[in-house]
């Protein structure tokens, strides 16, 4: 990681835990009723988004999908509007409108989350349209699920970025099931990445909770496409520490055994990455970590804080924002 | 069959039993969707219970496959929402293969789908959309708003010819209900009169059949009569049963929890103004009672607000018969 | 810029032209398809008139993505046969994206797409399905019916900051008439009168408005006056236009080639008879003049069949006055 | 070609040159006025329909396109009631409703012509699961062009089929455009085959001018199929004689050399196929040539003659099979 500095890859973890952090709190509010709808925990796969993200800069776009805490949170969202988003409330991303499988930040590059399973892909398709013809060697970047690697837009989007070589960088969060289907069910090969081949461009397999590994992944796909070699294909493995969603009574194909060791620290992405950072000198002492915690845990009291403060929308802004002057 | 018992199910439970009660009849039958329904996976396993890849257009596609070689396939598309990815199947395929290739072979197919809001789930999980279906001239289109209709009309559907589309209300899915055991089934195109009534028709739709309901109970407080009608199915659709009533009411309100723009009930309305006897029979104007002209926002109070609701129907048809 | 000057065009060239004199003007203007128009691409060339695979669901996420990042993309789907590939991305995306994300950026995008029938193209490519897309709330709907209505709806639909659907009437696409030279934009949801009358309000939809104005001419013969009125945009709807004639004529017809169930017929028929002041007007039954249900057949006679013409729109007006 | 007797491969040759006296006719009544609408002419690429079909029994279903008139006849169509469908007429197979594209034979296993480019892969895809499903070795053979492997509908169909080990050959007849955008713009890699690693199968280049390697590529597809080993993807490589349609002002972005040099005898299925046959001994006399060729011209006379006695239908007529009973 001779790129990052200490004080970066300190930031990475940081940013892993708000995600961690944030995930734990929007499960506890969703049994509390203080959020409401759907939830999809992004725990356990901190280390794809915060890895990516820490390539980009603020001119680089990127969207997700129905699990987008995480994204939102490596793009840099304000975690108050995220969780007053999620509260419903006025002052929230979306003023209440979105919920949590529809924040964006457009001012940061964060082209939203999205309820289609691969509803983003041709979006960000396009966006990556929009940075070739601006010339300027943004990117755009793609998350998305094993499960949505079997869905039409995926071959559409990827096909049309490698012929038209877009900067593009499709990072598939291959977390081994969706849903309560395994990818070894709906992939016929053994990894997502094999697809690549089909459309003449790379397709890269990483660890996914190794958050250095995706960063140099990450780097070199979007070193790639700034210099307009076009597209990448990332499979990030990876695993969901939380059911699909936060829906108290909601199934769970995934053998407990298998959960349980996906769980343990040497996978964990987190205690893996605390345990590098404090085997190299210097990099993260005991006190720096505890700091680290309470940091994070008092954005998170503030974020909540903020959400309640924040009003409900009134009935009338129901009728706004339908149509744009 | 005897039909003289009756148990108590939930409207998503009738479905289901309705759906295995078939399956056990015809080994043609067999069903897909991105997630299997326990019950049936359990009972009837591969190959008859598929899970699937996330390719609802695939499955859409593949369902017409398998009819136009023998099989009754089944597809849960799951949320409406999912069901767009589908749509040039559903709509350039399903819909018109029957006709195009005139007539050579039958296409049984249901297409099931979950309908409706109320569950927080924001603009793309909360629609309703069963209207514009309506313009696709060769599917049959059921929505049933209790659980003996779910069962019955589900039971008709896995039996017709045509693919079908079945909406299922998610807002009312755990709602309970008598359901007649036996091989109870619905036939097409026959609306329901849910309440009878003098002063008022009430067509409503799915959910809104209960608040409309609700609404009747509370207007005969004020001495106003409605009758509540389901049609029950879309297509075809059962003006004759909503004309007799309008004929004896002179009244009609619609009650549909979608916007109202080329709606099903801007249809009847429109079959009802343009026929001469029911125009002639009409003593004020129609009113239509809709969803707000907006997608569905995500916070509570918000969503409420963009859903029409019992209380909405109490005042427009107070405002009709001007008491 | 002087308006005086007009010139003779075709209704597809005047679309041509009012999207060239955009793009000339807008550097962020963009244009996809699976086949280029000629003289886009002659003017233009790449990167601004695009040729790409056959994709138009990509095609139309991309033109999302595209717009959210400060383009305004025009994407033509070609025949609306080929949208319905798209439908996802039109309905649960384009049409919610700016309300969902709380009107965060906008997303000014044109479909374009061609409807109708008339070629012999059979059932999948020869729908008129705009109907169905009036349901989804967030969408602007265009549907004109001259070389002058064309050019100034597409200028409107460019300069426009939220998704609109451009309809095409291919059926008419080579009919020639006077455009005005110069910037002339046409605002959404202003109806035309494309003839004044006394006794009857025709509103028709896209080729349907020539068949009317043919109509209208018969009408004229036996002593009927004959209102037409072309509504241009379906969203927004200038129902203001259509409630203040049928207050004038006490009768309304309202002829469309598509399927009459859940339709824009059915729309604006529900909206005068809700309307106190309207439904008091009219004078008899609405009539309703549509295709028939039933997918659009291949053979010539056939198909002439399925689709309505002057001729049962003068028998039905005929018919409403009785004389 | 040990397993084709020679009168196999006279029969060959014979679908052949019917298929392209079938095209020329075709064309012929559509300038004509006889036949409305649109007609694609498949001329150029028969070795294709007839040497896959070639491996076929009734019992086997194909899918066709927007280009269908080939694999109907290469099924076993019915001349008669396919021309008098292109005529309008109440005796065609789909009784004047279908036309050109759409005409299909469910008696013969022929599903259907399709309007939609790639749609009809996913119902082939479903005609297959029932083979599987009857478990009597049946197969389905999807026909689809270049241009519609680049649509979502291939990837997610050929996915699942990979999955799920369906009985299904996928033939992409890459003629190397999809009306005016060359295959090279669209498909980023060299072969539509190269998609095949993407799900696991074999992908198979095949040359589409060539009738006895098609023959034997698809006899191989087959044979896995039938032996439950799933899908094959064969590409076909070969080119369309005429413009994307019969219209008179079709564009034809093609460069005139390059179709110039299709047309020529060494490249044109059917004098290749002649030159073969000729070249053996025994094989096809001048006198069995010209006997066919007198014989193929006949049935083409006796189906226009059959269309042309066919009544139009009448126009209550539009009213029926909108639904079945
Ligand atoms: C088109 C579509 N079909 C079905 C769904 C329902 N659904 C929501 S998430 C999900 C699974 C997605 O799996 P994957 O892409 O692997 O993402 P993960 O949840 O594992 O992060 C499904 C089937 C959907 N949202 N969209
Ligand atoms: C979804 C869709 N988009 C566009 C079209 C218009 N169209 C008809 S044929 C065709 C080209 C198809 O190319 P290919 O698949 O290579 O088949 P070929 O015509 O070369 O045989 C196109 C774009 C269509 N029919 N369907
Ligand atoms: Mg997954
Ligand atoms: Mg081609």
């Amino acid at each position: 990681m001779s790129q990052l500095t200490p004080d970066r890859q300190r930031q990475m973890l940081r940013q892993m835990l708000t995600i961690r952090r944030f995930e734990e709190r929007a499960s506890e509010g969703f049994r509390a009723g203080e959020i409401y709808g759907v939830v999809h925990a992004y725990s356990g796969e901190e280390a794809v988004a915060v890895g990516v993200c820490a390539t980009l800069t603020d001119r680089d776009k990127i969207i997700s999908n129905h699990r987008g805490h995480g994204h939102c949170i490596a793009k840099g969202a304000d975690l108050d509007r995220m969780m007053a988003e999620l509260f419903g409330r006025a002052d929230g991303y979306c003023k209440g409108k979105g919920g949590s499988m529809h924040i964006a930040d457009f001012k940061i590059g964060m082209l939203g989350a999205n309820g289609i399973v691969a509803g983003g892909i041709s979006i960000i398709t396009g966006a990556g349209l929009a940075a070739q013809m601006d010339g300027e060697g943004a990117v755009a970047v793609g998350f998305f699920g094993d499960g949505a690697s079997n869905a039409g837009p995926f071959h559409e989007s990827i096909n049309i970025a490698a012929g038209w070589k877009l900067p593009v960088v499709y990072v598939c969060e291959n977390n081994q099931w969706a849903v309560n289907v395994p990818a070894a069910e709906s992939v016929p090969t053994p990894n997502v990445a094999d697809r690549a081949a089909g459309y003449g461009i790379p397709g890269v397999i990483v660890d996914g909770n190794d958050v250095f590994a995706v960063y140099e992944a990450a780097a070199a796909a979007v070193a790639r496409a700034r210099a307009g070699e076009g597209p990448t294909l990332i499979e990030a493995k990876t695993y969901r520490h939380r059911p699909h969603t936060e829906r108290i009574d909601q199934p769970d194909a995934r053998p407990k055994e298998e959960v349980a060791r996906w769980l343990e620290p040497d996978r964990d992405p987190i205690p893996r990455l605390i345990a590098r950072l404090q085997a190299q000198q210097g990099q993260l002492s005991d006190q720096e970590l505890a700091e680290m915690e309470a940091a994070v845990q008092a954005d998170i009291a503030r974020a909540v804080a903020f959400a309640k403060a924040s009003p409900f929308p009134t009935l009338a802004s129901a009728l706004d924002d339908v149509f744009a002057a | 069959m005897t039909q003289t018992q009756t148990r108590t199910l939930s409207y998503n439970d009738a479905i289901i039993e309705g759906i295995a009660e078939e399956m056990r009849r015809d080994p043609q039958i067999f069903h897909m969707s991105t997630e299997a329904p326990g019950p049936l996976a359990a009972e009837f396993g591969m190959p008859r219970v598929r899970q699937t890849p996330i390719a609802e257009s695939a499955l859409t596609g593949m369902a017409i496959g398998a009819a136009g070689a023998g099989y009754r396939p089944i597809v849960d598309w799951r949320l409406v929402t999912f069901c767009f990815v589908a749509m040039d199947q559903i709509v350039n395929q399903a819909a018109k293969i029957h006709y195009m290739f005139g007539g050579q072979t039958t296409f049984p197919i249901v297409f099931r789908t979950t309908v409706g809001g109320g569950a927080r789930r924001a603009a793309q999980h909360s629609q309703s959309p069963y209207s514009m279906f309506m313009q696709l001239t060769g599917l049959k289109l059921a929505l049933p708003s209790t659980p003996a209709d779910a069962k019955g009309l589900i039971k008709t559907a896995i039996r017709d010819n045509n693919p079908v589309v079945f909406f299922e209300a998610g807002r009312i899915g755990g709602m309970t209900g008598p359901v007649p055991a036996g091989d109870v089934a619905i036939p097409f195109g026959q609306a329901d009169i849910k309440r009878a009534g003098a002063d008022v028709t009430i067509v409503a739709l799915a959910w809104m059949v209960h608040e409309a309901l609700a609404a009747a109970e509370e207007l005969a407080a004020v001495g106003i009569s409605a009758e509540v009608i389901d049609p029950r199915t879309l297509a075809p659709l059962d003006i004759a049963t909503i004309r007799a009533s309008v004929l004896k009411t002179g009244h009609l309100a619609l009650a549909d929890e979608a916007p109202p723009n080329a709606s099903a009930t801007a249809d009847i309305a429109a079959r009802i103004a343009e026929d001469p006897e029911a125009f002639a029979a009409l003593k004020a104007p129609i009113a239509r009672i809709s969803g707000l002209e907006a997608p569905i926002p995500y916070s509570p109070a918000l969503e409420d607000h963009v859903f029409p609701g019992r209380q909405r129907i109490v005042e427009r048809v107070r405002a009709l018969l001007g008491r």
